[in-house]
């Protein structure tokens, strides 16, 4: 990464490009879950019948699923902090944490979608369930593409070289940012989909 | 403060552990109330206030504390601002559904009221074997749902 | 057919007058525009082109003074000193505001008003011609209420070769319909409301005479109006691309007296098969 | 402004892949864009000229060429309905997706920009490697789609369903749609970042070049805007794959079978959704050339624009107003009409900003010395050509007048006027201006006038009969135009306009050998052949990695020319004097 001493002082914004970068991201992915949001409104309200969550899908299993990931969220956060102290040993244990957490995630998403399927409920049963599986699907291709970072940034911190490098605090904060991202996805579409 | 691009020295988020145990707590709690909350089955429009307002709160929380908004830069504010309002846009599209509702053919029963208050529910007969009781025709969906995009994600 | 040339061709429906006035309106506007910024830009091309010794002049707004001398009557005015330091470059924009308040001019005064008489008003069903145009992959299939001037509910199982539309004969309402394949006939001077719909992809209704266009969605039933003024005989094409017999999707359109229009339908009244005992379509074949 | 972690000059010799083919510097990088965006360019044109065949002489076989096509595309020759479909949606998608905005966005975005402002590089090299490795699968897998079964996609670029449902070819190409969709997201991230980080030393905002500008918003629409199509497009890759109804109502006969889908779709959503994108593409597609313009007639008139700060303000305002506009292509597709009146509303106050934008640049021609070469004729060419695009919009923009013009020639011949003598003329005036820049070489003037002339001539050939054939009513992505009567009094005026689109050929073919011959044994060129001001002149051309050797500091705006009192006419950003 290019290490670029502040002689445009005048003219930089303060913000690391990483984390400019990282929001920016964000900032487009807002945009695709938004429309995301908008279909599932535009086709409920046009639906001529839009069965209620808690028939139509395991709310207990989904609530368990969202402790999961809020849990998660905190121990990314608390990896952060060990970086932040450069206490290495803190932040492998967190970061090992999180990514328990999301395999567990990806596990009770696994348990649900084979559950419907073996019923034979699939996207081409009904509107609901078109929705149900793609916003949950393209959050769960979000979610492991998270478990990647993740994964890549614990690898980093057993290499020396990486660990002491100036920027990597700036890396498992733009990976913290991008998770605590996902989690509020879910936290929207949790009530969304199975409780309302 | 020094404007160097090494994250530490400028980005004094300086981790603070009690409060994000705090958060951790909250947004457990807050999980538990909404789905309890959804069990009463309360009519349509009160159930989906009462269900944004909670994870809007959610999602506030885990930005404000976990994301670092709190103190974060103007420039991340102005960017999150100017995302807003452009998904802020994406309205339309349901505005233009609500005035054209007349002309769809397949349209929504008039059964204005919640499936439990009285409308016989007749059964529509799921395509699939569905294992939950043949779902109940919702009602005429209730005011239009604000937008529930994360705003601050 | 001499109808057609290069411009619009003959308007033969009450509001195509109002759309050819809008057509021209802004056709003149726009050479108007054109032209005026034409001469200017080569004015400005052939005045101001390189030659040696005379160097370009500045305009030299770089850095206005602070405080703008405001002449004392424009001074209470809220952006006056705003104005004057960017007078030059807003002096520049003139002609943009007297266009734009042209188009101020033409959307109030033209374009809400004739835009609510199209589109967003539709005569009532009692005093006008009903007819159903359902659009489908290559083909119009046009439907007139018959006598009872009721249509009843389309069934989809029902749809077979000679029953596209899945017209369920044995229904009352349904017994004295008469379906006419690409084929639509209006009396002359009477108010017609045409139900749009679709049964598979979008297609467009458009009859170049009428001025009439509107998008066929399938899911919808879209309602619109036309009255014609002037018999003859003109073309129903598709507008909106709906697969490779998108351009072979024409029908004729015959506007006729009252008389010829009642006769005609009579004709195929009669043409009409008697109701069938409700067989299943599998045993025709 | 420092250097790659691999310092300066020094730095190790990297092997012949890293440096010309896996390479991170934004300057190669942007040469890729060009010529991979170029040879799409190529590719989708002469998809057209198939087109113009088969409108002109509908059922006559392809000469020449005819009999190379598989039976069912073109049997013995004759163009089938499907494959003129093919053609047409393909045309669409090549030239905007992969043409013009690679060209415009990537190619000289990625090259100029960093340049003009003072930086090194991008701000994430690797990733603005990355982006181009993403957009060439894409634009490949988007050419793939020919050889799938059934065809390439067959219902239009702007792909509506439940057409494009049931339509062969639409899963590939939303694939690639998704890749070029990435990729153009991280060139976004990467330009925004870029812009408001890697600034030189005094490059204030209002320094900054108009070009920068423009490649900034643009920027800006391409984050915000491209996401909603992606989401869109994933639904349709489901209603196609997983047969979801996102987009397919109930009970719908297709070809008299009972479609076997949950029902329940919308197909306007589509609508609602790509043109939510499509109208800020087309602002993609326009500003960056708008920028190349604006700088060109800020160098040859020698003096520096009129009215910066309200070009500035009128893009900007562009940027934003393009999010509220898009049902304007919708006005007669079943979308409310009260809706209607809204986006009519909307769509009068987007032409202010065009039309001031255009009224800055002619305006800066007054009291200029005005110099005739090559890139000063395209960019002076572009005002009148682009005003006659943004006049025809006002008809297809005024919901009554759209009632009649909606989907016509009339249309085909707008969205050409700015697009084709707009953006692409802009464009090609920039290879002319910045090709000193890239290669140390100049491009031979006798060929660019040939070119010049030939082309807008031809261009406005090929479009300027489209606006009667609108008026008369001839529908667009009509594969027989004779089959309609009304369209028999117009048929002429297709073959003048095939006549014209092989003239326009033909003339492309000197530009071509222009380009390719002048990289190497073009006319040498001194540093700053044009006596330009803006910073991008003011390192050796073609720039060394690391652009520049010294990090210049800003001093005054961008077109200080003709300062009373200095010997040279021109007063260069970096100049302390």
């Amino acid at each position: 990464m290019t290490t670029i001493t502040m002689d445009n002082a005048d003219t930089h914004s303060g913000i690391t490009n990483a984390k400019l970068g990282v929001w920016l991201f964000l900032a487009s992915e807002v945009m695709l879950f938004a429309t995301l949001f908008t279909t599932y409104i535009v086709l409920r309200m046009g639906a001529t019948s839009w069965p209620w969550g808690w028939d139509a899908l395991n709310v207990p299993l989904a609530t368990l699923n969202t402790a999961i990931l809020i849990s998660s969220s905190v121990t990314i956060v608390m990896a952060y902090a060990k970086a932040y102290d450069k206490n290495v040993g803190g932040f492998r244990f967190w970061m090992l944490m999180t990514l328990l957490l999301s395999f567990g995630f990806l596990v009770v998403k696994a348990f649900e979608y084979g559950h419907e399927f073996a019923l034979g409920i699939g996207p081409s049963t009904s509107v609901f369930y078109a929705v149900y599986f793609t916003m949950t699907g393209l959050h769960g291709i979000h979610i492991i593409g998270g478990i990647i970072v993740n994964s890549a940034l614990l690898y980093m911190s057993y290499c020396q070289e990486d660990w002491e490098h100036p920027l990597f605090l700036g890396r498992v904060e733009g990976a913290g940012l991008y998770w605590h991202f996902v989690d509020i996805v879910w936290i929207f579409l949790f009530p969304a989909l199975y409780l309302l | 403060m020094a404007k160097s691009n090494d994250a530490r020295a400028h980005d004094d988020h300086r981790p603070d552990v009690r409060k994000y145990m705090l958060v951790f707590g909250a947004l457990l709690v807050l999980t538990c109330v909404t789905v309890v909350i959804s069990k009463f089955h309360l009519p349509r429009p009160q159930a989906i206030t009462l269900g944004l307002l909670v994870a809007v709160v959610k999602a506030g929380l885990v930005a404000a504390v976990f994301m670092h908004l709190w103190g974060e830069q103007k420039l991340v504010h102005k960017v999150l601002y100017v995302v807003a309002f452009f998904a802020a846009i994406l309205i339309l599209p349901l505005l233009d559904l609500r005035m054209v509702v007349s002309r769809i053919t397949e349209r929504m029963p008039v059964a204005d009221q919640h499936p439990d208050e009285g409308a016989a529910p007749e059964a529509k007969p799921e395509a699939a074997p569905a294992p939950a009781p043949a779902s109940a025709p919702a009602p005429k969906p209730a005011k239009k749902r604000a937008k529930s995009a994360p705003k601050n994600g | 057919m001499n109808n057609y040339g290069w411009g619009l061709p003959v308007a033969a429906s009450t509001y195509a007058g109002q759309i050819d006035f809008g057509i021209w309106l802004i056709h003149i506007a726009m050479f108007a525009i054109f032209i005026l910024w034409g001469i200017f830009f080569t004015y400005l091309l052939i005045r101001y082109r390189r030659r040696d010794g005379v160097p370009a002049e500045r305009e030299d707004h770089g850095e206005t003074p602070a405080k703008i001398a405001v002449p004392d009557a424009a001074s209470k005015f809220p952006f006056a000193q705003l104005l004057y330091k960017h007078s030059s470059e807003l002096k520049s924009l003139i002609p943009d505001i007297l266009v734009m308040a042209f188009e101020v001019g033409l959307i109030v005064f033209y374009a809400f008003p004739v835009w609510g008489r199209i589109k967003m008003s539709t005569p009532d069903p009692k005093d006008a011609v009903v007819v159903e145009v359902t659009a489908e992959q290559f083909g119009w299939n046009i439907r007139y209420p018959g006598p009872d001037g009721k249509f009843s509910p389309l069934k989809p199982e029902l749809v077979h070769f000679n029953n596209p539309l899945g017209l369920d004969r044995t229904d009352p309402d349904a017994a004295d319909d008469i379906v006419v394949a690409n084929e639509l006939h209006m009396p002359v001077d009477t108010k017609v409301l045409i139900k749009l719909r679709s049964q598979d992809v979008i297609h467009d209704f458009f009859v170049p005479e009428f001025r009439i266009k509107q998008d066929a969605m399938p899911g919808m039933e879209i309602p619109m109006w036309v009255e014609p003024n002037r018999i003859g005989h003109y073309e129903l094409a598709c507008a909106q691309l709906c697969g490779f017999g998108h351009s072979l999707m024409r029908g004729d359109v015959y506007v006729e007296s009252r008389e010829d229009f009642d006769k005609w339908l009579k004709s195929r009244a009669a043409a009409t098969p008697a109701p069938p005992k409700p067989s299943k379509p599998s045993e025709d074949f | 402004m420092s250097h790659d972690s691999h310092g300066h000059g020094g730095h190790h010799e990297l092997s012949f892949a890293r440096k010309y083919v896996f390479s991170v510097d934004h300057k190669v990088i942007g040469l890729q864009y060009m010529i991979t965006s170029m040879i799409f360019l190529l590719f989708g044109f002469g998809l057209m000229l198939l087109m113009r065949w088969q409108l002109a002489f509908p059922g006559q076989a392809i000469p020449f060429i005819g009999r190379l096509f598989p039976a069912d595309l073109a049997p013995n020759g004759v163009m089938s309905g499907e494959f003129y479909n093919t053609l047409g949606a393909m045309h669409g998608t090549i030239m905007v997706f992969l043409g013009v905005v690679p060209l415009a966005v990537g190619a000289y975005g990625n090259y100029i920009m960093p340049l003009q402002i003072g930086a090194p590089d991008m701000a994430f090299p690797r990733l603005n490697m990355m982006s181009y490795w993403v957009f060439l699968p894409g634009g490949l897998l988007m050419l793939g789609s020919f050889l799938m079964p059934g065809g390439a996609a067959q219902s239009g670029w702007t792909s509506y369903p439940p057409l494009s449902i049931i339509n062969p070819g639409q899963t590939v190409w939303i694939l690639a749609m998704v890749l070029l969709i990435t990729s153009s997201l991280l060139g976004a991230i990467n330009f925004i970042v870029t812009t408001i980080n890697l600034r030189a030393p005094g490059m204030t905002l209002d320094r900054l070049p108009v070009f920068c500008w423009a490649q900034f918003v643009t920027a800006i629409l391409l984050l915000l805007a491209f996401p909603p199509l992606e989401a869109a497009a994933i639904l349709q890759l489901m209603d196609r794959v997983a047969h979801t109804s996102f987009y397919m109502p109930k009970d719908l006969i297709i070809l008299g079978t009972h479609y076997a889908g949950s029902g329940g779709g919308q197909p306007l959503l589509w609508q609602h959704l790509f043109w939510f994108l499509a109208h800020p593409e087309v602002y993609v597609l326009v500003l960056p050339p708008m920028g190349i313009v604006s700088e060109i007639i800020a160098n040859n008139t020698r003096k520096p624009l009129h009215g910066y700060k309200t070009m500035v303000v009128s893009m900007l305002f562009l940027g934003v107003m393009s999010f509220l506009v898009w049902a304007h292509h919708m006005f007669l597709s079943g979308m409310s009409p009260a809706l209607g009146n809204f986006f009519l509303v909307t769509t009068m106050i987007i032409s202010v900003p065009s039309v001031a934008i255009l009224t800055c640049l002619i305006f800066s021609l007054k009291g200029a010395s005005i110099r005739y070469n090559v890139p000063m004729l395209f960019a002076l060419a572009f005002l009148p050509l682009f005003g006659i695009g943004g006049l025809t919009g006002l008809p297809l923009g005024l919901t009554v007048t759209d009632i009649y013009l909606h989907d016509t020639y009339y249309v085909i011949g707008h969205f050409h006027f700015v697009v084709v003598t707009g953006s692409i003329i802009a464009l090609l005036g920039g290879t002319y201006y910045w090709f000193p820049k890239w290669f140390g070489r100049r491009m031979n003037d006798k060929l660019g006038l040939i070119h010049f002339w030939g082309s807008v001539i031809c261009m406005c050939g090929i479009f300027l009969p489209m606006f009667p054939m609108g008026l008369a009513g001839a529908s667009r992505r009509l594969y027989d135009p004779t089959a309609q009567m009304h369209n028999m009094g117009v048929q002429g005026l297709n073959v003048v306009s095939t006549y014209f689109a092989y003239g326009l050929a033909l003339f492309q073919l000197p530009y071509i050998w222009n380009f390719f011959h002048s990289m190497f044994r073009g006319e040498k060129s001194v540093e700053n052949p044009w006596q330009a001001t803006t910073l991008e002149w003011a390192c050796p051309s073609p720039p060394p990695h690391g652009n520049f050797e010294k990090t210049p500091r800003v001093y005054r705006g961008p077109y200080e020319y003709s300062v009373p009192g200095r010997k040279t006419d021109y007063w260069p950003q970096s100049d302390p004097a």
